[in-house]
């Protein structure tokens, strides 16, 4: 496939050079540390805005990484320089090293959290939400009937609804799973109530010619081409599910799990640990986030926003 | 009439429901308080022991509805005890918190499509900052914000858009790449620049998309905002109502905040929908 | 006018277990002293440490065990005073789980509060030999939420309670005396001091903030006196004073006199033989311990109570 | 016997800036096994009176019979095989696939979908592209594979709004005569518009012109060429007659505005 | 004066089933004032070559060359007008504000766009639907619309990608004749693909067939008919003779398949 308009405009690179020092040091006299953030920030996006340029998966991976690692720099450096209390926020270094040393403990924690609590939660809130916007899209009495109560139900808060959760399915992974179930709900309803909608009046004409049944209208046309949107709906949840199943540990939980980490740590001002958790949601969604990108990609291969 | 009847006869079936569900979960408790005072219950009584409860597993409807009553109109509304005035702290912060959170959100859905480095390095960022259970570091954000002298609606408004940029910027990603390749290659036919490929195709095909994230956004800003209420010293708000409610285990109190969270969440999705009827109308989307 | 001004942040939300700061602003306490006192209520989400070492308060008050781990992770900070002489923390079971005595909690299901309040449990577990990970020759422990739902739930044989606060709700919830069974930790030996007043070191170099401190000290104890004295009083000006209007009379004023009980026999000062024993429960705390070596003598400063009381 | 059956049938469209009369009092009876085209100025109501056929919109007055049912009836017994004048192939489905969405609904074996998919694509000569998505394919060939689709199946009667219109004359030419061959051998009715003028004469066996503002019907002109035709037939001077009136009638309906 | 000189242009599509070769070694020379069409059959890369030559495709190998400039560079400066084989219309503007979307981009005044569109509008006989949307046109109407909005604004080089297929004989000479008659008074070059020989050579000083798999130039026929041309004189022997030319010249190219 054939790119038009890209390729960078080049300025005379000793002046911006230049230009950078004046800037870096000047900065750094007036706020001490600040120049090195500065020069950090600079340096990792000029390799960037160059790195760009090559397509292929090896700059889709350098990018974020170089990308990240200006970020973790910057955090190290500022940690340093403005002498940030460790229990205020620990350097990178030191949530390294506590991510390294509880790596047994944070896998058990993991898996309660992530994989019992988290997807479990999810996949039954994305099922059910796309079974109650078919269901909700079938009939236009349930569409005005259930839609704005859905919407009401769907929108309690979750730290409303943990502590009832956890009364009512108690304390280990399944009410954890039940909050998911709520978070993830809404977003995928909504999403997929619009990508019900979006089918274009030529494919509905055409199916109608050929009498196709309701379920064969819906499996073979409205289901596809609802696709984007549902994918929309479930990467949004996919960050919402860990959120959800870590927080509701905070309501009451066995003593393990993120949440209970979490909690437990930042009453000990073991905030090394704590942020080393939040490493593993980072990673952890983002993994979940990806994986779910990648099921788009395949799944909705025909889309505009996929053929690029 | 043919609006309010659907919603009437599904609230109808949720109500009994809700009251047989209450009967079951309540039942337990009336019977234990009962052999306890060795005094056996006829079924009758216990239905009626179920409806009372003023720690209920699951309040009654009427329990609740009486809560919320009293909450709203029982009480004048600059009384801490109204859910009026609670309310109303919530959604100004939720309303500033929404509008930063879409706005960034929109913000970096443009840089995002327009370029590549931006695509590949806030992505996955911007995917791990919504990982970060906002529960565990909103006090120390509040925290941060306090030693700078920045307390009130700001914090929590922050956390509010924290939490509602994020389905701005997928959603807006997506709408923005919407248009086809024909579509493309006009505005490229006629040499349009970039800002004029964006504003006359880009952002008009993305409404569809636009309008769905934004009723997410802004239900995942109202969570923010109470959110960050609790370590905001649980002072005021829907969120301190519910956690004092949930510390004091006073249940009706808690469902009574909980549906006045709901119902503002669900006032402000609908009125986002009647906002996308109005502009699709008017962009003649709406046939 | 210029009075000192000062703000304190307080362990948990505005209720009767603070009534002496909430009674020492309200009758005018602090203005006698010409100090401006601004009260910030907590939460569970509040690591007053933390405000601590962010800036967001001159002072804040905060149990032992939280502040001895701060001082380990290399926070600077320094007790200053000690209003509660006794420990509020309790295990209350249900009689009908047949607990007669700790002895009988094997194989029992125990709801315990973390965040740094799990210590003192911790210690007193592996006193008793029992084994905390859920297998039959020890207990199972629960994160305990914020409310007294599990034991009503029969979702946890027994719960943490504090004789205050928690303890009464069970009794609201309709549960008698006669069905519980409770187990004080100062009954047990393995309590550990809780709300104290605790300030960052470079505070106490501040000759103005050690000034307002010594007043604040004074001030507060009074409050305490005051609210002792007159439950009734205390438990109207607390409920005054709640923002979120969830708090009830009834409860308020039993929490009053409950935390009579406990700030009863403190001067403001600490206890050394209170301190050595809150340091060595939390030292034999088991396998993973919040403190791991005795804290240094900068931990206590007495510097503040001696010029108030002296 | 008539299988349609449109005694004043009226279509008007509102719209923001006033009504739009897209039919008015539409008669016309076709027979079974008739090939009708249509023919007319652009925006005349030819998709429109389609579509009505079809049950795809609702006449404003006037009724229509398919086989003595409404036609929504007989759109639900499948009694349509539908080109529309848009490809819309499904992004999501190969060519071949495609083919196959509506044997599917129909409840197709999945040998017998095979053995037709194969055979359409043949007669539209797209052998070897079945393979491909709708996106890769040239204009003209989505819409042979869009024709594909409607032939593959066999539906008593066929409605195809401009199926040709996107072709070469060497292509369309065979096509022409392979659309001939299979209305001989099955006995289909079919409803055809085109703008063609020869290919109107050439295949049908009336040809309907109608003209815009309200869309009407201004003359159907009954062909008298015999049913085999070979394409040298449009040499012949009865076909130029034909031809003649046909584009008279037409001009006759452009004069009007 | 050549205004588009294409050597040796090569285009090859990557596919899940093997490249496909759209345009293979094709050389032509286009000149200032010339009205060249392109013929052939459905898939020869008619398309493709047009798109090549508005820098909407970069070739795989050979070069292409707009006055001088690379065709992203003559994209650039708005040299093209292009009309798409699909309308393309946004269904969220009317037609009026349709057409007037290229005229915005390009920075013309309100008046100036305001009388701009009412000529067009005018020229494809679609005054009176410039409040109407897309969506209710008929095919045709929508196909003009689309053609009215390239030619609003007066690009230097027009590309059409069969404008006039959806249209009816009348309508389709009379839009013949406009087009001529604006060529003839601007002095544009013009690329035109159809599928209708008497149109291509009704229209063209040149007419290019091409011929599939590969996409190649087959034959490059010169017209010798004079550049004033009513519609009668389709009827001469001179015309006859080209439109026999070139149709014999799509018959070599389908029989190469
Ligand atoms: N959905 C609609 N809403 C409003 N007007 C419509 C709609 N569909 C069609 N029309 C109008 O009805 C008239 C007839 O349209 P129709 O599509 O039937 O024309 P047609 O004869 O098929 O033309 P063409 O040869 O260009 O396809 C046109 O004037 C058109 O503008
Ligand atoms: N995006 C694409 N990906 C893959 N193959 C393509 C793509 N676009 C076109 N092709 C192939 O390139 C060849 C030429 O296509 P092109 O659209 O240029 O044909 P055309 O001459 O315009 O045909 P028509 O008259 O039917 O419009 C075809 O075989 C087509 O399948
Ligand atoms: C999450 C959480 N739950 C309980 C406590 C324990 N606690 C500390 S102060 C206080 C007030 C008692 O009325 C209580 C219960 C805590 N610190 N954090
Ligand atoms: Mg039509
Ligand atoms: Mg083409």
């Amino acid at each position: 496939m054939t790119r038009y308009g890209e390729g960078g405009a080049r300025p005379g690179a000793l002046i911006l050079g230049l230009a950078v020092l004046v800037l870096v040091l000047a900065a750094n006299r007036w706020w001490p540390g600040s120049g090195l953030l500065l020069f950090v920030w600079l340096a990792g996006w000029a390799v960037n805005s160059r790195l760009a340029h090559y397509e292929g998966p090896i700059s889709a991976m350098l990018v974020p990484l170089i990308f990240g690692a200006t970020l973790l720099a910057s955090w190290e450096i500022a940690c340093a320089s403005f002498a940030i209390p460790p229990v205020i926020l620990p350097a990178p270094s030191a949530i390294g090293a506590a991510f390294a040393a509880n790596l047994p403990l944070l896998w058990g924690d993991f898996v309660q959290t992530i994989l019992k609590g988290a997807l479990s939660g999810w996949l039954i809130g994305a099922a059910l939400a796309v079974a109650v916007a078919v269901l909700i899209d079938r009939s236009p009495f349930l569409q005005r009937g259930l839609l704005p109560i859905g919407n009401f139900v769907a929108a309690l808060p979750i730290v409303g609804i943990a502590p009832i959760l956890v009364m009512w399915f108690g304390f280990d992974w399944q009410s954890k799973a039940a909050v998911v179930v709520i978070m993830v709900f809404f977003p995928i309803l909504v999403n997929m109530v619009a990508g019900l909608k979006a089918t274009d009046a030529l494919a509905r004409d055409q199916i109608a010619t050929w009498s196709a049944s309701y379920a064969q209208a819906l499996v073979k046309l409205r289901l596809p081409s609802a696709m984007p949107f549902l994918f929309n709906g479930l990467k949004i949840t996919t960050t919402l599910a860990l959120i959800g199943a870590i927080v509701a540990e905070f309501f009451g939980s066995p003593t393990r799990g993120m949440g209970f980490r979490i909690s437990t740590s930042v009453g000990q001002l073991n905030l090394a640990l704590v942020w080393a958790e939040i490493l593993v949601a980072a990673l952890a969604g983002t993994a979940f986030y990806g994986i779910v990108a990648l099921i788009e990609k395949r799944v909705t291969f025909w889309h505009p926003s996929q053929r690029g | 009439m043919s609006r309010v009847m659907p919603v009437l006869v599904v609230l109808l079936g949720i109500v009994a429901l809700w009251y047989g569900a209450a009967v079951a979960m309540n039942a337990p408790w009336a019977r234990d308080q009962a052999a306890r005072a060795g005094t056996p219950l006829s079924t009758g009584q216990l239905i009626a022991a179920t409806m009372v409860q003023e720690r209920p597993v699951l309040p009654a409807p009427h329990q609740v509805a009486k809560g919320l009553w009293d909450g709203i109109a029982g009480q004048k509304i600059t009384s801490k005890r109204s859910l009026v005035w609670h309310g109303w702290i919530t959604l100004s912060a939720t309303l500033a918190g929404f509008a930063i959170g879409a706005l960034a959100g929109a913000a970096l859905a443009v840089a995002i499509v327009h370029s590549r480095v931006m695509d590949l390095s806030i992505m996955p960022w911007a995917i791990a900052s919504q990982t970060v259970p906002i529960l565990a570091i909103a006090p120390m954000v509040i925290v941060v914000f306090a030693s700078a002298g920045v307390t009130g609606l700001v914090p929590k408004a922050m956390i509010s858009a924290w939490l509602s940029f994020f389905p701005v910027l997928v959603g807006m990603v997506k709408g923005f790449r919407t248009p086809d390749r024909m579509q493309l290659d006009q505005m490229h036919s006629w040499s349009a620049s970039r800002a004029q490929a964006f504003f006359l195709l880009r952002l008009p095909s993305s409404l569809p998309y636009l309008f769905a994230s934004l009723k997410v956004a802004v239900a995942a800003a109202l969570v923010g905002t109470i959110v960050g209420e609790l370590p905001a010293g649980a002072t005021a708000g829907l969120g301190a109502r519910l956690l004092s409610g949930s510390y004091y285990g006073q249940t009706i109190q808690i469902w009574s905040a909980l549906f006045a969270a709901a119902g503002l969440a669900a006032v402000l999705v609908a009125l986002i929908g009647l906002i996308e009827r109005v502009v699709l109308k008017r962009m003649g989307l709406a046939r | 006018e210029d009075k000192l001004p000062l703000t304190v942040q307080l362990k948990w939300v505005t209720q009767a277990q603070f009534d002496g700061y909430y009674v020492a602003k309200d009758k005018g306490f602090y203005d006698e002293e010409d100090l401006n006192v601004t009260i910030k209520p907590g939460g569970p989400d509040i690591a007053p440490v933390q405000v601590l070492a962010g800036g967001g308060a001159d002072v804040v008050v905060e149990w032992m065990p939280a502040a001895l781990a701060a001082r380990e992770k290399g926070l600077a900070i320094v007790n200053i005073a000690q209003p509660f002489k006794k420990s509020g923390m309790m295990l209350t079971c249900r009689k009908d789980t047949g607990i007669k005595s700790p002895a009988d909690f094997k194989g029992k299901t125990l709801g315990v509060w973390f965040s740094g309040n799990e210590y003192p449990f911790l210690s007193w577990m592996n006193h008793l030999g029992l084994k905390t990970d859920g297998g039959p020759e020890g207990v199972t422990v629960l994160k305990q939420g914020f409310n007294v739902d599990p034991l009503l739930q029969k979702q946890a044989d027994c719960i943490s309670t504090m004789t205050y606060n928690e303890y009464g709700q069970v009794l609201d919830a309709g549960l008698k005396p006669e069905d519980l069974i409770t187990f004080k930790y100062d009954e047990q030996g393995v309590s550990t001091l809780e709300d104290g007043l605790y300030v960052l070191e470079p505070t106490l170099q501040d000759k103005d903030k050690v000034t307002a401190l010594v007043r604040f000290v004074r001030a507060t104890m009074k409050g305490f006196e005051y609210a002792a004295a007159h439950p009734d009083e205390a438990a109207a000006i607390v409920l005054e004073n709640d923002e979120t209007g969830a708090q009830t009379e009834a409860h308020q004023r039993r929490m009053a006199e409950e935390v009579a009980k406990l700030t009863e026999g403190s001067t403001g000062k600490l206890d050394v033989a209170d301190y050595q024993r809150t340091v060595d429960t939390l030292l034999s705390g088991g396998s993973d311990p919040v403190i791991t070596r005795t804290p240094d003598p900068g931990f206590i400063a007495t510097v503040i109570t001696d010029r108030a009381f002296d | 016997m008539s299988v349609i059956e449109a005694k004043g049938v009226s279509l008007t469209f509102q719209t923001a800036d006033g009504p739009v009369h897209a039919l008015k009092d539409v008669n016309l009876s076709i027979n079974k096994g008739d090939f009708v085209s249509f023919i007319g100025p652009s925006g005349c109501g030819k998709t429109t009176f389609l579509r009505t056929m079809a049950a795809l919109e609702r006449p404003t007055a006037g009724t229509l019979s398919v086989n003595g049912m409404t036609p929504d009836q007989a759109r639900k017994s499948r009694a349509y095989g539908y080109v529309f004048q848009a490809p819309g192939l499904y992004p999501w489905r190969t060519i071949a696939r495609n083919i196959s969405l509506p044997l599917e609904i129909m409840g197709f074996s999945k040998p017998d979908r095979e053995a037709r998919i194969a055979r359409v694509l043949e007669l539209v000569e797209l052998a070897g592209f079945g393979g491909k998505y709708p996106w890769q394919l040239s204009g003209g060939m989505q819409q042979r594979a869009s024709i594909a689709r409607a032939l593959a199946f066999d539906a008593e009667i066929l409605l195809m709004d401009e199926p040709f219109g996107a072709l070469d004359e060497i292509v369309r030419d065979r096509l022409n005569e392979a659309l001939l061959e299979l209305w001989a051998k099955t006995g289909k009715t079919i409803g055809f518009v085109t703008h063609s003028i020869p290919e109107a004469v050439y295949l049908s066996t009336r040809i309907v012109v109608m003209s815009p503002r309200p869309g009407r019907i201004s003359r159907v002109i009954e062909s008298t060429l015999p049913r085999e035709r070979p394409l040298e037939i449009r040499d012949t001077p009865e076909f130029i007659r034909i031809a003649h009136e046909v584009r008279e009638g037409l001009r006759e309906g452009h004069s009007y505005d």
